[in-house]
């Protein structure tokens, strides 16, 4: 391949930043392992699927609960934000009146920027006494639910609303002048066309929704037993990480940074899922 | 966004929302169009009358604003930040009236684009889509697209590869493609913008051909740079030109009326080019 | 890192229940010795321990006693802290025997009505295993962890302390000194006495309160001598210890130890 | 826009969009509301000019407000450079070959993946690098760095998506006059893509202010006004987070200071946006 | 982006890397050229020489492959997923040879589109700032600015608003100013994707002129949609048709030659289309 001059030195700067960002994960992943390293990969190391119980002190180390609750509160979340962010993201860019869009962009970014303990703190005083008025403790699953996904839908509504700008105008024009209704041409144009995108942001909140910790440690309740209902407490892999990692030693210590790499290969699970996705949407629709 | 209505007095005898189907071509007429894009006047003064069933060609210098005034015979005026005033009756209806149905309006107005944009979907999703909108289901789909493809003289060239993405095709293919899904909806009014730019001689001859076949059901307004083609097809010739930078129509009528005896200096001097030779020039 | 050769620097690590305390003590220091510099940071009692023990820093701060593995350390009390059961006020319970406040936390008693109260399932607020304040309140009641069957599990005082504040069906344990705080701005929590002793910084400042840790400066048992730091450290430490320092504790709701 | 130009069924799809956006709006104007009549008590000037007193209870939060603003700046500083590389690596070379390609496949997933962990073991890995390895210590500069390797996806993220949305016949333009890639990144695709890039920005930074724990173990809890970065120093929301959930009687504060970090943010927000605005101008 | 490349014979007596950018126009000659988008063939046995110095039209119906066949001859198909197979020798260097500097080349060859799209920034700009790159500094870049609007005949139109943005001048604005774009580079040889169809009679007028005018002095290679056009021009014409939806050239040579003693069926066919009359056909 034929370069400028100028490109040969450019591109070899782009590469080297490329690696940079790159490695950061792959730094990441060294710095678990190395920590995790005396408690995986010894006698211990199974006993993360097989103990009856998650009681670190005395050797007992099943962290199944834990990982459930995890994959609950993230599928709870995505599965609420997902079709309010979608919803609101269509609704400012098609329907509402222009300053309605942008006010509603700008009030979304604001609320992207709220730090995490703002939200569980306004969970903790705010939604668990409402839903414990309820039923329960109030601290569970349903309230960790609903605060995650509050948390990730100012972010995911302004991707959403991104990836639907970046819709070409003549696509929108050509078919408004068919005389097609904006709901068609939405549902037949805008989304095709921005799906990529809608999906990269959907991913990219479900992973910030799984690593989330915060918020999600001051509304669910954190217990380590099996959860059986939306009102029972769940503990998070995230949250276990921030409840026990001030105090724990040794062994201890290492089961939770297995953990953190636990977390991990979860995401990674996710992001091949995603591709796999991708790979069936793309034979699907026969583009190249 | 913003758009200022004349509430004129002729409105009072019709209601607008009602745009009606009725089954022949309705005429247009334009009156005292203009339009600017923020600030910046780009047509002035538009005076003139499509007749219906009858093919009327648009003629005029680049950038004089015929693709603008296209625009706002069906209402797409409205996504662009310009501003649209006077009328613009199509049967009896003023549609720059904000309370008119524009859905349906676009519906009755077909158009087809300058620049050729299909949809980045199959070539056979480009057609239905639109017409699985509107109801149109089963073997009338098929139906319909092998009938408007052939139309426009697609046929024979796409049929093994319908489900392809239509973004591949030639420019060529893809102004047909846009014009086959056009007339797939049935309008009584098609606007069409240079219809045969993009086009071969065959493929033109074939367009020419549907273009004369759509007379008489249809109203037709089509802007073109092919004078010789205005010549052939139209009924009526509307040329528009600039003057201090601002669009106006200087003459139409009759198509021969104009071209042989050009009442306005600016019409002859433009149409003094169909003939122009140019290696003579050199 | 090496600014101002001329400041003395001195970095604190450990325990988040005694950062703040320990940040104004650190303020008051500075003040008057000048050209000193103390950098408190926390992370957990933990941290602070591991952190002595690589020599990384010069103080930690642990908010509970040593235990038999560290005696390479050495603790030096500064404060101790109650640890108090807390009711909603909307609970008509006003005390509960040692016995009834493990059968609530091992699950045996579940609903408030067992204890004169309404008919109400008890909500369990316990603390984060490996939290000292955790192994505090086992030890005493004699429970293994095992046995504790806990609805809520917060980390900080302040959670619980919402917690219980939020929910009138809620019991929970947390820093006596905190929840006296609470208390007093108006939050709807009570303390209960544990054992027949009222839960009060006074009767942990008299020693009386069963349930209270210490909070410790911990160096290391062989700190180097002639070190400018550990001379630093030492007068830090003996001014946590002062008198000097007794208003400052009380003001963060921690009681000086008595003597 | 026009409402005359929607259908029967378009009027009540508007309408279905419509109440999940008023909830929305209605459970957020809840929350807002509860920050700013909290916070708004315990604002006031002297409460930006000051010192933290009393374990934050008392005083102002002036040091926390410079300390958050050098490390959103190095934050920045290291993941802009990094970021705006790898998205114009990822749109505009990756596919040029096949190894490329299979390269980029891996680049975005390792950034999905440092999405998705969690911020608390970032905050322990950049204490175990930057303080340690590094030797760096609690700083500034050890804290930016870290928020700098968090923010990185979600910028890369939408810079890229940005990118690849701008029209290909630039690019096809560009190439048949010979121009080299690196002016027509320059030139075109840059100011084409400056809204995604402002939007990605302003994401990135509201992410970054409202990161906690990797701060809290990085550039520290010291609430002295810092002389340099490396210094620690305590951002916003570490600030908020200690005072709710470890100081009794820190609740009017961590308020105050969440409705000073959201004014901040709109501020910040509107500055930028002001500044693409007038740059996207002079470049046409 | 994979690319298939034939190492001829004839390669040997020439340093493929080293494109001379000598004084005068080169001649093209293109051999067994080849071409198929991901396994579809588009163009097979391409054989044809575009004599130096003179301007040769490529004419064919519509999605025959001549877009792609233009994009050969500046290496732009490298930019497409397409496989080009056989041998195109400007001057005498193949140039599909993978060691060609595409730059060099691409910057001798100038190309205007089928679409016209001039960059998203000012009308000033679009041209200046290919200059710049290529070192262009100072006065000279106003000159050239002037001369080369000048030229495509835009110069009167826009000279107020050189500051705008090129992307709401209208679509034979926007043609002409890309083709002052291409000019401006000086190159050697022009490749023009239907440079005229946007374009109204008198800018058509103006840029046929201006074809004439670089004749000698460049290689013009033109697709053309216009027959009349082609015969006016061109001194030779390569005719590409389809069979079996590939295309091929069927027959190329002198203008006169072709137009009025086609050899082959096919182009007679073609060529029969000029002066159809579509009224009639009615
Ligand atoms: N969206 C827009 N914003 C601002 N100015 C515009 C816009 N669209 C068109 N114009 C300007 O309006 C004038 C008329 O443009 P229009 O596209 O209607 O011309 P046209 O007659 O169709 O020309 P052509 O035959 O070359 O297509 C031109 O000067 C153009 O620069
Ligand atoms: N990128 C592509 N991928 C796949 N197929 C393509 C691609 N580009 C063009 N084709 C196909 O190649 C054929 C030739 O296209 P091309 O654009 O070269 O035609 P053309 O002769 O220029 O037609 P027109 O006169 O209509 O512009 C068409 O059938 C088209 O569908
Ligand atoms: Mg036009
Ligand atoms: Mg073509």
């Amino acid at each position: 391949m034929y370069r400028h001059k100028v490109d040969i030195k450019f591109v070899g700067l782009l590469r080297l930043l490329v690696m940079l960002a790159a490695c950061i994960v792959l730094l990441i992943f060294g710095f678990l392992l190395t920590e995790a390293w005396p408690f995986l990969f010894s006698e211990h190391g199974g006993q993360l699927f097989t103990d009856a119980v998650w009681h670190p002190t005395t050797g007992q180390y099943n962290l199944v609960p834990v990982i459930l609750g995890t994959l609950y509160t993230t599928i709870g979340a995505v599965s609420v934000a997902v079709p309010f962010a979608l919803a609101t993201a269509i609704f400012c860019q098609f329907y509402a009146p222009r300053w309605f869009g942008r006010l509603y962009t700008s009030v979304m970014e604001v609320l992207a920027g709220i730090p995490s303990v703002v939200y569980g703190f306004w969970g903790l005083v705010v939604l668990v006494p409402l839903v414990a008025s309820w039923q329960g403790s109030g601290a569970s699953l349903l309230t960790g639910i609903l605060v995650l996904s509050l948390m990730i839908l100012p972010t995911g509504t302004l991707l959403a609303i991104a990836a639907l700008k970046q819709v070409p105008s003549e696509w929108i024009q050509g078919s408004y002048a068919l005389g097609l209704s904006r709901w068609a041409t939405i549902k037949n144009i805008a989304l095709p066309a921005s799906g990529h995108g809608m999906l990269n942001a959907l991913l990219l909140q479900s992973t910030r929704a799984i690593g989330e910790t915060m918020a999600v440690l001051m509304v669910c309740g954190n217990s380590t037993l099996f959860p059986f209902g939306l009102f029972e407490p769940v503990r998070t892999l995230s949250a276990n990480i921030a409840l026990e990692m001030a105090y724990a030693m040794e062994m201890h210590r290492a089961a939770l940074y297995s953990s953190a790499l636990v977390l991990m290969v979860m995401v990674f699970i996710l992001l091949f899922l995603n591709q796999f996705q991708n790979r069936l949407e793309s034979t699907a629709n026969g583009k190249s | 966004m913003t758009k200022s209505v004349a509430f004129g007095r002729k409105l009072q005898h019709t209601t607008p929302q009602d745009i009606s189907l009725q089954s022949g071509p309705p005429a247009i007429s334009i009156r005292n169009l203009g339009l600017s894009y923020g600030g910046h006047k780009v047509l002035k003064n538009i005076n003139f009358e499509a007749r219906a069933g009858k093919i009327t060609a648009l003629v005029g210098p680049s950038g004089c604003g015929k693709s603008s005034l296209l625009s706002v015979v069906n209402r797409l005026s409205d996504l662009q930040a310009c501003k649209v005033e006077g009328e613009v009756f199509i049967a009896e209806d003023n549609i720059l009236h904000s309370a008119v149905n524009v859905l349906k309006l676009r519906r009755r107005i077909g158009m087809v684009f300058q620049k050729p944009s299909p949809f980045p979907m199959s070539i056979r999703e480009n057609l239905l889509f639109p017409l699985r909108e509107y109801g149109v289901k089963g073997d009338q789909l098929e139906k319909t697209l092998e009938d408007n493809l052939r139309l426009v003289g697609l046929w024979d060239e796409v049929k093994t590869r319908l489900n392809d993405s239509a973004l591949v095709l030639s420019g060529g293919q893809q102004q047909r493609l846009c014009f086959a899904r056009c007339l797939s909806l049935n309008p009584k009014v098609l606007l069409l913008d240079e219809p045969c730019s993009a086009l071969d001689p065959r493929s033109t001859q074939i367009i020419e051909a549907l273009i004369w076949h759509l007379r008489e059901s249809h109203t037709i307004l089509m802007v073109t740079h092919n004078l010789a083609q205005a010549r052939r097809l139209a009924d009526d010739v509307a040329v528009c030109c600039l003057s201090d930078g601002v669009g106006s129509i200087v003459e139409s009528g009759k198509t021969a009326q104009v071209f042989d005896f050009p009442a306005h200096p600016v019409t002859a001097e433009y149409l003094g080019f169909e003939t122009a030779e140019v290696r003579s020039s050199d | 890192n090496q600014r101002g050769a001329d400041t003395e620097r001195l970095l604190l690590t450990g325990s988040s229940t005694m950062a703040p305390l320990l940040t104004e003590l650190a303020i008051a220091f500075e003040n008057q010795r000048g050209q000193t510099r103390i950098d408190v940071q926390t992370g957990g009692s933990s941290r602070g321990i591991t952190d002595v023990r690589r020599g990384l820093v010069d103080i930690g701060m642990v908010s509970r006693s040593l235990n038999d593995k560290e005696d390479d350390l050495q603790a030096h009390l500064i404060a101790q802290d109650g640890i108090g059961l807390i009711l909603n006020t909307a609970n008509p319970v006003v005390s509960l025997t040692d016995q009834q406040i493990v059968n609530i936390y091992t699950g045996a008693a579940d609903n408030w009505q067992l204890f004169g109260g309404a008919n109400e399932p008890i909500t369990v607020v316990s603390k984060a295993e490996g939290r000292s304040t955790l192994d505090l309140f086992l030890a005493y009641f004699k429970l293994p962890v095992a046995d504790l069957r806990a609805h809520i599990i917060i980390g900080d005082n302040e959670q619980g302390i919402k917690a219980v504040a939020g929910n009138a069906k809620a019991i929970g344990y947390v820093s006596i000194g905190a929840a006296e705080y609470s208390i007093r701005a108006g939050l709807p929590i009570k303390l209960i006495p544990v054992n027949g002793v009222q839960a009060s910084t006074d009767s942990v400042s008299s020693g009386l309160f069963p349930l209270s840790r210490p909070l410790n400066l911990v160096t290391r048992v062989e700190a180097k001598p002639g070190q400018v730091s550990s001379t630093t450290a030492a007068d830090f430490i003996r001014f946590a210890q002062s008198d000097k320092a007794r208003a400052l504790i009380l003001r963060q709701y921690f009681v000086p130890p008595q003597g | 826009m026009m409402s005359k130009a929607m259908s029967q069924g378009d009027r009540i799809i508007q309408m279905g969009l419509c109440c999940p956006a008023l909830i929305i709006c209605g459970v957020f104007v809840w929350l807002l509301f509860d920050v700013v009549s909290q916070g708004i008590s315990g604002l006031s000037w002297q409460f930006l000019t000051q010192l933290p007193a009393d374990a934050g209870r008392a005083g102002g939060i002036v040091s926390i407000i410079v300390s958050t603003f050098i490390v959103l700046i190095i934050a920045l500083l290291v993941a802009l450079p990094i970021g705006l590389g790898t998205a114009i690596w990822l749109a505009e070379f990756a596919d040029e070959d096949q190894t490329g390609m299979a390269v980029a496949v891996w680049v975005r997933r390792s950034l999905q993946l440092l999405a998705g962990v969690p911020s608390i073991v970032v905050g322990l890995f950049g204490y175990a690098v930057f303080c340690q390895l590094l030797g760096l210590g609690y700083s500034l500069l050890a804290g930016g760095l870290t928020l700098g390797c968090m923010i990185l996806p979600l910028l890369i993220g939408s810079l890229e998506a940005g990118l690849r949305a701008v029209p290909c016949t630039y690019r096809i333009n560009a190439v048949a006059l010979g121009l080299s890639k690196f002016s027509v990144i320059r030139r075109i695709l840059l100011p084409q893509a400056a809204p995604a890039l402002l939007a990605g920005l302003i994401l990135s930074i509201g992410r970054a202010l409202a990161e906690t724990a990797a701060l809290l173990f990085t550039s520290g809890y010291v609430t002295r006004m810092p002389e340099s970065v490396y210094d620690s120093g305590r951002v916003l929301s570490v600030h908020v987070f200690d005072l709710a959930m470890n100081v009794p009687g820190g609740d009017k504060n961590a308020y105050a200071t969440a409705l000073v970090l959201l004014l901040g943010l709109l501020l910040i927000n509107s500055v930028l946006k002001k500044v693409v605005n007038i740059w996207a101008a002079r470049e046409n």
